[in-house]
């Protein structure tokens, strides 16, 4: 039965997020994209929200909410509205608790899930994506066998978030069928595991107060109960879907931002005796951004359904996350283009939203639904 | 609690139209193409008994589009997906079925109960009815404000003046040896009032003075007839205005007649759907068939060009029936849809117009070929993107909203 | 060094084909459209530019002025700004008598070449494109093999412009290579040869008044010097070159006429009390439509150039031919835009623009510059 | 007769200019990114020595533009030619690069013959000195009729007020500290008269009055500073006004003063053309080191994505190219160039700000990263898309044109 509205909770948190991202995120995403580092009284406010902890059963402490990744999607969106670096920086430990949570033995969720529902922010980590022109999450070049007992992880990662304060990271490696094709597996990997070493931080165009590194895997050992469902080619195929949907969901919150600052802007900012607004050209432009960011955020939305309905959604997160990256990245560039001149010049946010919106096409796995 | 699954009644309905889409449209479709300013007599007639005898079908879109408060409470959603259903089959057939269509409409949004029972009630009848809305004329394109044909009191008539141009079944609605049917003219009972002054009045097919002058030669959607009508000193009953005859100081009941359009551009937007749809399930096939597999999932790198044109085309059409099915969703809950109403329209009304370009390419030679219908699917596509407002008026009214201008300040 | 200017005789050329293409043929463009045919009047006055004639040696008949694919793709351009149909039809016969110019033997070319140096308008045709899907000029399925002293084709053609008129036809077949690859051979073909069968007149969307056939060939024997230049790679893709830049030309003529018409309608055109060419949403349009024009123009010009300097221009008019296909198709959908409603109806042109804009991207080998 | 060939000697000055930027400037184009509102003097003064050795080079540039009958017949193509290999060394460090640049242009244009030696002869001296323009005030954007700054005769004086942003180089060209340079300011010395009011005037660097208040922090052209200049009572002698005096009763010398655009818009065309080579040169080595070849030739339905995407992106430059290329050949053979100048900076900017952003996810992670000046690249383009008139400037001026209406008709 086709309906649009979210249900009252989500509504409820929605309203939460929104505020916070209006009146803690937004006031420093600046400061904190030329400091490149997201300030600690942001993290003790956002870990408060609850964001990570609500979908942790109570067992482990958590407030045993059931885990929706269209709620997960509304949270990601006001987030990112506020800032993506702050954003992507709450959320990254639920890269690794939402995979436990739905996938993990009760052993390893007894072990590790606890430290994500305490009072201070817990850093949690994936490392998905890998420094190769040709990467493709679908066939990971970093190698898991098997052996004995364990398993051994062997290959190199980067853009992994909060890379050297994570304790505990999921990593995608590819398991070898019988025939010789690759399939991505992922794995619950230890920061002090023997062989696994955390590289220097990553310098990138956008998301910089983000903390990402890369991670050299030499032969590192895990235990069988760390990887995660094993041969599940369903669950690894959710799991993808998952991220996709909580970066395109982002995507769609960063969208809002260039938009909403493009709007008021062209409201205010006068020229040829009207303000810019009055001008077709510009109005036009803002048009189609308000028309993509909603025909955006109701195909992420579509996919997130799906995945609550737990159906197979790679057709629906895939063509969202390629949308979402590629209208996003037109809608920042044209904010930026309504300010002219201004929106070259960082005083504005204008130009951060761009080199932020550039990221969606390449990366993966930085967020979680 | 948001829900992208169709209820099983609407989704049974879909069904049907389907079927008779498949057997029913696309088998004459390429017949009333070649064979302009012909009618699909049998086609029609056959809808007429159909609408009649069930609750689906086009006949009932109509005359339940508008409703702000309907008894079905899916009225408008329902509409949106029987309308493309029904486009997929064909657009020009789709348009030339009879019911009340946007004069229909009119009449449902802001008639009397008097003349919804003088007026609507001729649909129930043995034979197909049409009704239509004129408002377009040769001078004024989409500026409605800028109408020329006037309306005169005379005692207990109107009198109207003026021609009307690009009306949608003008002539089956005008004309009395086509059907017993109305046409709905806007036009203005004191110019010097601008918007405020532009009323719409209820004009019976064969009226005296009212003259179906011709019907256009047209790109595309040829089953449907698009008529110029001339008006001279065409007396009607004064009860055949809708809506007040006042002419109030504000242009408040300007915006009253608009809101027509909030309720039949998701319609038209589906109809777009509907032709997009079509040539994207006919490129998957002759893809499937050249052993050309959509790989969803793919790293971006792997893609080959057309495999990731068809991605686009596929997402693109969802964005735009995504948006459509809210703006009809809205209208069925009661809500305010002018913004929604005119992204959905927009958008679909621009897609539509490439995905249908994008696959006669696509299909190489035989694409451009009158053999297969994808040329005649790009050719009924353009109209989405004009009519019930261009892409350009349209972009105009959302810009409007979200900057919170009036048509003064952003024209 | 650098020149932008065509020269006297160029300019010369190109005044009297304008001349002709506004006079002559603008005015016959929708008639022609709706009834399918050419008036023979035009073919004759049409054939009195001595367009065919004028590249064909003396010793044959005709006025011996040097081919030039740059001069050639300013008449294109011209031709087709009158009406592509039109047009393609004048300058059918070149089809056949460039190659044969270029790389015909002199018995060929003194058997073939007189007709087309006579008062009358003389057809001449090339069939390239072939029914199918993944048509490929490259390495066309119609094949040639050698059989004693002559060559044997066999295959099946479409869209070849006045199938049922021409005498001769240039045809585009595959030789196998040693290692199984094929590559593409012309051939000349005479209508009367036993086992070639002229198809049913073709139905399209667009450039209705041209003639087009299928054309069957059942193993048609062909003397060894009707096959051009064999195992000539370089000549083979210089003809393939030709062919892109006289559809390419055609095409920027097609974009301009559509671009004209759209302008002076909005120039005409007065809706909320100005002139519609007042409001940025269609002057913008207008304006990308003038640049994209040159754009393509400029684009057609080099590639050329490059062929009159017997260069491999392969790049250039490729790129050229893909470029003009996409841009001019959306500015003849721009052009219908700026009319609205109007645009709709065949009482305009630009519907017909539109439906021939749409033929660049798939035809092949309906001109040649 | 039509040539696309490059003369021998362009050719020649070309690949000596591939080297410098080669050599001399992509070593140091992260270094100067990173340390923003730092100088590379080394390379500043180098580049000095160099333009005031050969007849190549930079230094040279702004001497030339803008002379409609230059004594070197190729002056305004050898000019953009050069542009374009240093924008591909860098953006930013070209644009540091003593000279007198649009300042220079300007007196160039339309300054005296007093003038010319007064101001022009320093570019002959052994330090670098530059000159900037100042155009552009806070409130005032794009629309140069509404400058507020004023000019006002005071005997043999002009007192200027005012504030002036995005002047590019005014650091260097309006402190003395950096150089002996000058800023050509536009001021209104009748701001009833509009456009008509309009006169620029040569303020020598550290002239009482004159400030420069701050740089800008950017997205990119880093090494390049961007300052906000600010006029109180800022007294110049009479003789520094370029122009006449007067103001006439048209707004024919406002077009005089715009004019100088038709100069220098190829040369900001020339410049993104510069980037965006950049990183199509860089894209293609990394698509062969990939074994990912480009099939020119191949039917449309055996290509890549990224195959497709590539030859896309090339097109795209070399059409920009082309009408860059034209719009210079234009002005060296004195024909009116201010439509062609237009479409070439229009089609550039746009074409270079997709390109490299297109060029950034080519390489996918690697792309995104400042391992790479990729990204860079697409920071320092951005800009070609805004200054010299934006993206929206430049079609508003080929509107008016090709459809003949004034800035009152079309605005």
């Amino acid at each position: 039965m086709i309906n649009f509205a979210l249900d009252d909770e989500q509504k409820l948190i929605r309203e939460t997020v929104i505020g916070f991202a209006r009146d803690e995120i937004r006031p420093h995403a600046r400061e904190a994209d030329e400091k490149c580092t997201v300030p600690a009284s942001l993290l003790r406010r956002g870990w408060e929200l609850g964001l990570v902890q609500s979908m942790i059963p109570e067992e482990y402490g958590g407030f045993g909410t059931e885990h929706s990744a269209l709620t997960g999607a509304v949270v990601a969106e006001e987030l990112a509205y506020g800032d993506l670096a702050i954003a992507t920086h709450l959320l990254a430990p639920r890269l690794l608790t939402v995979p436990l949570v739905e996938l993990g033995s009760t052993e390893l969720k007894s072990r590790l899930l606890p430290a994500f529902c305490g009072d201070t922010f817990e850093p949690g980590s994936a490392a998905v994506v890998e420094p190769r022109f040709d990467f493709d999450p679908s066939a990971p070049a970093t190698t898991l066998r098997r052996e004995g007992d364990d398993y051994v992880v062997s290959g190199a990662k980067c853009f992994v978030p909060l890379g050297s304060q994570a304790k505990q990271l999921l990593v995608l490696a590819g398991l070898t069928n019988g025939d010789g094709s690759v399939r991505p597996q992922a794995i619950v990997v230890a920061r002090d595991t023997p062989g696994l070493r955390v590289g220097a931080r990553e310098q990138n165009m956008g998301v910089k107060a983000l903390e990402t590194t890369t991670l050299d895997l030499d032969a590192c050992r895990v235990p069988r109960d760390q990887v995660l469902a094993v041969g599940d080619r369903a669950a690894m195929a959710r799991l993808a879907n998952l991220w996709r949907v909580g970066l395109s969901a982002m995507a769609v919150g960063v969208a809002r931002a260039a938009y909403d600052y493009a709007r008021e802007y062209a409201k205010e900012r006068r020229a040829f005796g009207q303000a810019i607004g009055q001008k077709q050209a510009i109005a036009f432009m803002l048009a189609e951004m308000a028309m993509e960011v909603d025909a955006m955020r109701l195909l992420v939305w579509e996919a997130a359904w799906k995945l609550d309905r737990h159906e197979d959604a790679t057709r629906e997160a895939y063509l969202a996350k390629r949308y979402t990256a590629d209208v996003t990245l037109r809608i920042a560039d044209n904010a930026l283009q309504v300010l002219g001149g201004h929106g070259y010049i960082r005083d504005h946010l204008v130009e951060l939203f761009l080199r932020n919106a550039r990221g969606f096409a390449t990366l993966e796995g930085l967020a979680i639904a | 609690m948001v829900d992208f699954e169709l209820s099983p009644d609407i989704a049974a309905q879909r069904e049907q139209l389907h079927m008779l889409a498949e057997n029913a449209m696309r088998p004459i479709a390429r017949e009333y193409d070649e064979r302009e300013h012909e009618k699909p007599w049998d086609f029609i007639n056959m809808m007429w008994q159909l609408s009649k005898a069930s609750d689906i079908g086009p006949g009932k879109e109509g005359k339940q589009a508008g409703k702000q408060k309907p008894v079905d409470s899916n009225r408008n959603l329902r509409t949106v997906i029987a309308v493309e259903e029904l486009s997929w089959g064909d657009a020009g057939l789709y348009l030339s079925i009879p019911g009340p269509g946007l004069g229909g409409a009119a009449v449902q949004a802001v008639g009397t109960p008097e003349q919804k029972e003088r007026f609507l009630s001729r649909f129930k009848g043995d034979k197909p009815v049409w009704s239509a809305m004129a408002i377009t004329e040769p001078g004024a394109g989409s500026d409605s404000a800028a109408i020329q044909a006037t309306a005169v009191r005379d005692g207990d008539h109107w009198v109207l003046n003026g021609t009307k141009i690009f009306c949608t079944s003008g002539l089956m609605a005008g004309d009395p040896k086509n059907s017993n049917g109305f046409i709905v003219v806007w036009a203005t009972v004191d110019r010097s009032a601008g918007r405020a002054g532009i009323k719409s009045f209820i004009v019976d097919a064969g009226t005296p003075g009212m003259t179906v002058a011709k019907c256009e030669d047209k790109l595309g959607i040829r089953a449907s007839d698009t008529a110029t009508l001339i008006f001279e000193d065409c007396r009607i009953p004064f009860d055949n205005i809708l809506g007040s005859p006042e002419v109030p100081k504000t242009s408040e009941g300007f915006k009253g007649v608009m809101a027509t359009f909030d309720a039949t551009r998701p319609i038209v937007a589906a109809s777009a759907l509907g032709v997009g749809r079509a040539a994207l399930d006919f490129v998957r096939e002759e893809l499937k068939k050249q052993g050309v597999e959509i790989r969803y999932g793919a790293a971006p790198r792997k893609l080959t060009a057309i495999e990731r044109d068809f991605m686009d085309m596929e997402t693109q059409l969802q964005a735009a029936r995504l948006l459509t099915w809210r703006a009809a969703w809205m209208m069925d809950n009661g809500q305010k849809n002018n913004l929604e109403a005119s992204m959905a329209k927009a958008k679909a009304g621009l897609v539509v117009t490439q995905v249908t370009q994008k696959a006669v390419e696509m299909l190489g030679p035989l694409g451009y070929s009158r053999q297969l219908l994808v040329e005649k699917w790009m050719r009924d596509a353009k109209i989405n993107d004009i009519f019930e407002g261009t892409q350009q008026i349209n972009m105009m009214i959302i810009a409007r909203r979200i900057l919170g201008y009036t048509s003064k300040e952003l024209s």
